[in-house]
């Protein structure tokens, strides 16, 4: 380390630490594991914090526990409080905190070596003092870790819906993205190879700073709020390689394992992701997909259907209460109105009566990876009642009802039948294989894909119009009466 | 190029391959607990926030520690909580 | 213990992860040749019978470095061509 | 490196080599890649060996072309001229130069580096010049090496047959191998540590020396011939840790990587072999597995068995001619007999009446893994027509007769019906629940675990004694004639 002396105990104890990180995130694949491998890997984290703490001279400990404790303490506090809905952006704003701290570490780094020196600081530059190679190893932690704060931010923003989830393609975004990405890059270059002078040294490390902070924004506008689960995945990815770098500088094979295994393993999560919409990384990042001028099959509003039948929930209960086996197919809607409990209600109505119910889960319905699970598991649904796609798929043709609950591009026959649509090829739910499809949402707006849904024209498609929650509510009521 | 760093590149690539490999097949559910881990598992840059803060001086190499280990320590301890509460539901209905 | 010695140890763990990770399922086909071809691999040792030959002295030193050439050269080719043997046979069958 | 001077170049060439060979690796694990992995794995050695001979100084070319041309051309010559059937003994062969070579490799920068230095010899060892850890590496690969080497020599004499394949039970061989053991790490501990007198620890290292070469010995000798495999892939790991103990002497990177990648997949492959046949690696080393005491249900001949019925070809063929299904159930005794050519003129013989023929293929018949797969594949039988046991199983039900041909234990029925059996819990072929199984053996002894198998006995089984390839060549000589 080239901060401090090498000591044999610490190297080891960050060897014990690394490994743990391994051992945690493969324990994390597998659903039976996956809580103790995140132990393991917090119990590795606590592990490297404490060896290092030892093994540095600490000159004060005041900013190093008001830092802990002010970041633990926000930390903790933002992760009991959000609902468990609100996830992905959670996830989205830890990444950002992450790459902007692998950016200020490397920043840190550049003022106390050199800036800060006690001799005449005019005389030295990072290159001359620490290498070429650290210099260059700051230089794309700095890149690195600010692309992904604002990245992340936009993210989250996006998510949120502070700003509009729709892409925003500016015209000539790629060029004035490679403009910036070379500016960096070259300016980054620039810094750890050529610069002799100290001052013009510092500009170039703030221009690219900069850079890459406009950059983050601007690679992530563009892509559609849908697409955020895959965007943060990407940037989590990233904020691993920018732990790598910072690890380069300090020299530290802790952090460079595990910022790789971050690196590694996000890239690896990412094209699961990608794969599980039969879409291309590419495709994501650059395909501007959700925006207004998106493909063939656009569709707005009521006036691209015709022969929908809408219906009320008492006539849709007349055909519920006769149903051996009911498949609820949850999607975006179901989590948007919030509705998880009282689906669950229903359910249990149901099965009271004898049907047989279960869940069809849909791995990217909703709006990021197990979306469905997290919110099922909220209304304590039974485990083993959520079936995934491969194993329902074949029971939709021997299935009394299906009910979608806001659940639409992930239902659509096109993805299988229209090679013209551009959601061709995603697997999807066969849920028109059912006698009855009864369909709960507002409108006939299209969903995250903007197309259209020809199952809802189909003579077994019953339309229940109207917010989830609500339509589910009153379906209930009208049980409840049977009952009585 | 020093010895230093390539030992560095040597580390990272046998690393890299680690990652790939440990990831494989994952089911879907765990997709977003997987994230969010690995999320905090990037949080290890904490290390190097502790390193730049510990002077603790008012100099500028020293705030910027401090904020180094305050985003750092959001990411970690938000992250492994976060992640704990997510596998905790899974979990719970597992049992029953 | 010496920072070399340390850095050793960090490569061959991490090594060893992989070793462990890439071999998973594999058909009883392929053990054979697997055994016979990683076999083939662990003659990489030529390298320091190389180095110790390096000389080509009289001394003992160059002939045991000699012997460690000539028996780590039969490892490796006799090795890696044994095993392209045997999987040729295999993949010639597939072919038809 | 301890040997040269730092070179990045050569590093980055070394790096690129250790990627080839986890890449080269890996694809051995798939059919579809084994043949490119292998030749990536090729590739990566060359470039590695390339690397070293520009990268060090090389004094004098001679010795090493001397050794490369010798060490190449037996390599070559041992590569093309064994039979197939025999790769087993060959691998044990190849394995035990890669621990020579490992332990020479290090006693030779003992001697190298310590006592031909021009200085006074009297006044340094190798811990004073060297550090201690470089000695204690050095140590642990002559120690690793040595074990590698005689123990690879007792498996392919075992293999062979030139040494009893029986386990050699000697009185109190686990406390003479504890003490052998003990012998040699303590000797090797006190000659890193605390030996300041370069004689007494030339001593010391020539005595570990033997005592692992003796140790590798007693620890082989003691299991049976069948087991071979098995140990051979267990040395095939150590062989690799030897190596990448060198590469800690050298500190060369590379060699530590590839010598960690074997030692690993080594330890995982013998898992996996040791899984097939149903037992633990401690039973493997440990059991005496096969000697003359083996347990419960020990079978020497005829005597033990009652209600064989023994058959001849022409009566064997009567049946045969009328099956439209057949599964021949290959084991060690067709390798004995060579008797691969054969069964294959018999099986297309049958093919051309209209009957079904495949081969039912156990994980561990024979004596190595994949045996009947490189036996039948030597044969040209088509791949498609062997079965894996997990496929064929279920088919049995269905089929007209089972030809087992110098199978025994992986046809034995008490693997699944008698807990008492050594062999309980092994998965074997179901072959009794076809219509007609014929048993081709020269005798009623035992197969390789040394037991009864009650198949012989049972109704639907027909016996066929003799020399598998003659008893095949007499049902294929009636086959021609029928055909006539
Ligand atoms: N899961 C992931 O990780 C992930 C990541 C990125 C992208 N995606 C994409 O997201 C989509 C997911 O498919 P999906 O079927 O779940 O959702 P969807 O196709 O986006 O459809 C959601 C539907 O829910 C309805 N809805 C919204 N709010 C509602 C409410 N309060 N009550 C009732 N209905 C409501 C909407 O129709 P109305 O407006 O008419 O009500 C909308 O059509 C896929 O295209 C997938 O590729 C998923
Ligand atoms: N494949 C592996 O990797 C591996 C490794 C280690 C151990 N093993 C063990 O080896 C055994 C393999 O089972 P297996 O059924 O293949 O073999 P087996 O149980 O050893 O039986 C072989 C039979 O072949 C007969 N035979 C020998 N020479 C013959 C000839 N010339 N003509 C006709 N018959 C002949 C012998 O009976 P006669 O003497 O009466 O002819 C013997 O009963 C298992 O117990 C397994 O656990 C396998």
């Amino acid at each position: 380390m080239s901060a401090t002396a090498f000591s044999p105990l610490v190297a080891i104890l960050y060897l014990v630490s690394a490994i743990l990180f391994v051992v945690g995130l493969k324990g994390l694949t597998r659903v039976r594991t996956a809580r103790r491998g995140n132990f393991l890997s917090a119990l590795a984290m606590l592990l490297a914090i404490v060896a290092t703490l030892v093994h540095i001279e600490v000159l004060s400990w005041t900013w190093i526990l008001v830092g802990l404790v002010v970041g633990g303490v926000i930390g903790a506090f933002a992760a009991f409080r959000i609902p468990m809905t609100s996830m992905p952006e959670m996830v989205a704003l830890f990444n950002g905190c992450g790459g902007a701290a692998s950016a200020l570490v490397a920043l840190s780094i550049v003022w106390q070596s050199v800036l800060e020196r006690g001799e005449n600081p005019a005389a030295v530059t990072v290159t001359s003092l620490l290498g070429t190679s650290p210099a260059l190893t700051t230089v794309i932690s700095v890149l690195i870790g600010s692309v992904t704060l604002t990245g992340s931010i936009v993210a989250f923003l996006k998510l949120k819906g502070w700003i509009s989830g729709k892409p925003v393609l500016l015209p000539g975004r790629h060029v004035l993205n490679l403009l910036l990405l070379a500016g960096s890059v070259g300016g980054g270059v620039y810094f750890a190879l050529s610069a002799t002078d100290p001052t013009l040294q510092l500009q170039l490390l703030l221009g690219v700073t900069v850079a890459s902070l406009v950059l983050g924004v601007l690679l992530v506008i563009p892509i559609g709020g849908a697409d955020m689960p895959v965007v943060i995945s990407l940037l989590n990815s990233y904020s691993g390689l920018a732990a790598a770098a910072t690890g380069f500088v300090l020299q530290e094979n802790v952090l460079i394992i595990s910022g790789a295994l971050v690196g590694a393993s996000g890239l690896i999560l990412t094209q699961i992701m990608c794969k599980a919409m039969n879409r291309s990384l590419a495709n994501v990042l650059f395909g501007g997909f959700g925006a207004e001028d998106s493909g063939g099959g656009a569709a707005k509003d009521a006036r691209d259907y015709v022969n929908v039948t809408s219906y009320s929930p008492e006539e849709a209960v007349l055909v519920l209460e006769n149903c051996e086996s009911l498949v609820v197919v949850p999607g975006y809607g179901l989590a948007v109105a919030q509705a998880q409990h009282t689906v669950r209600e229903l359910a249990d109505l149901m099965a009271k009566r004898g049907c047989q119910v279960t869940y069809g889960i849909h791995p990217v319905a909703g709006r990021m990876p197990g979306h469905m699970n997290v919110l099922l598991a909220e209304a304590d649904v039974p485990y083993e009642q959520l079936l995934e796609m491969d194993t329902v798929n074949p029971e939709f043709r021997n299935t009394d009802a299906v009910l979608v609950v806001g659940a639409n591009d992930v239902v659509n026959p096109a993805a299988s039948k229209d090679p013209a649509s551009p959601i061709f090829g995603m697997p999807v739910l066969d849920v028109q294989e059912a006698s009855t499809v009864m369909v709960i949402k507002r409108s006939l707006s299209p969903g995250f894909a903007g197309i259209k849904n020809e199952l809802f024209e189909y003579d077994n498609t019953m339309m229940l119009f109207g917010d989830a929650k609500k339509i589910l509510q009153e379906l209930v009521k009208e049980f409840k009466e049977i009952a009585d | 190029m020093t010895e230093a760093l390539i030992i560095g590149i040597y580390v990272f690539v046998l690393a890299m391959f680690v990652g790939f490999e440990i990831i494989t097949k994952i089911p879907p559910t765990l997709h977003t607990p997987l994230m969010s881990g690995a999320n905090a598992v990037s949080g290890i840059t904490i290390v190097g926030a502790i390193i730049a803060a510990r002077t603790g001086s008012a100099e500028i190499s020293s705030i910027l520690g401090l904020a180094a280990i305050i985003f750092a320590t959001i990411n970690v301890v938000g992250g492994f909580l976060v992640t704990d509460r997510m596998l905790h539901m899974f979990n719970q209905k597992k049992k029953r």
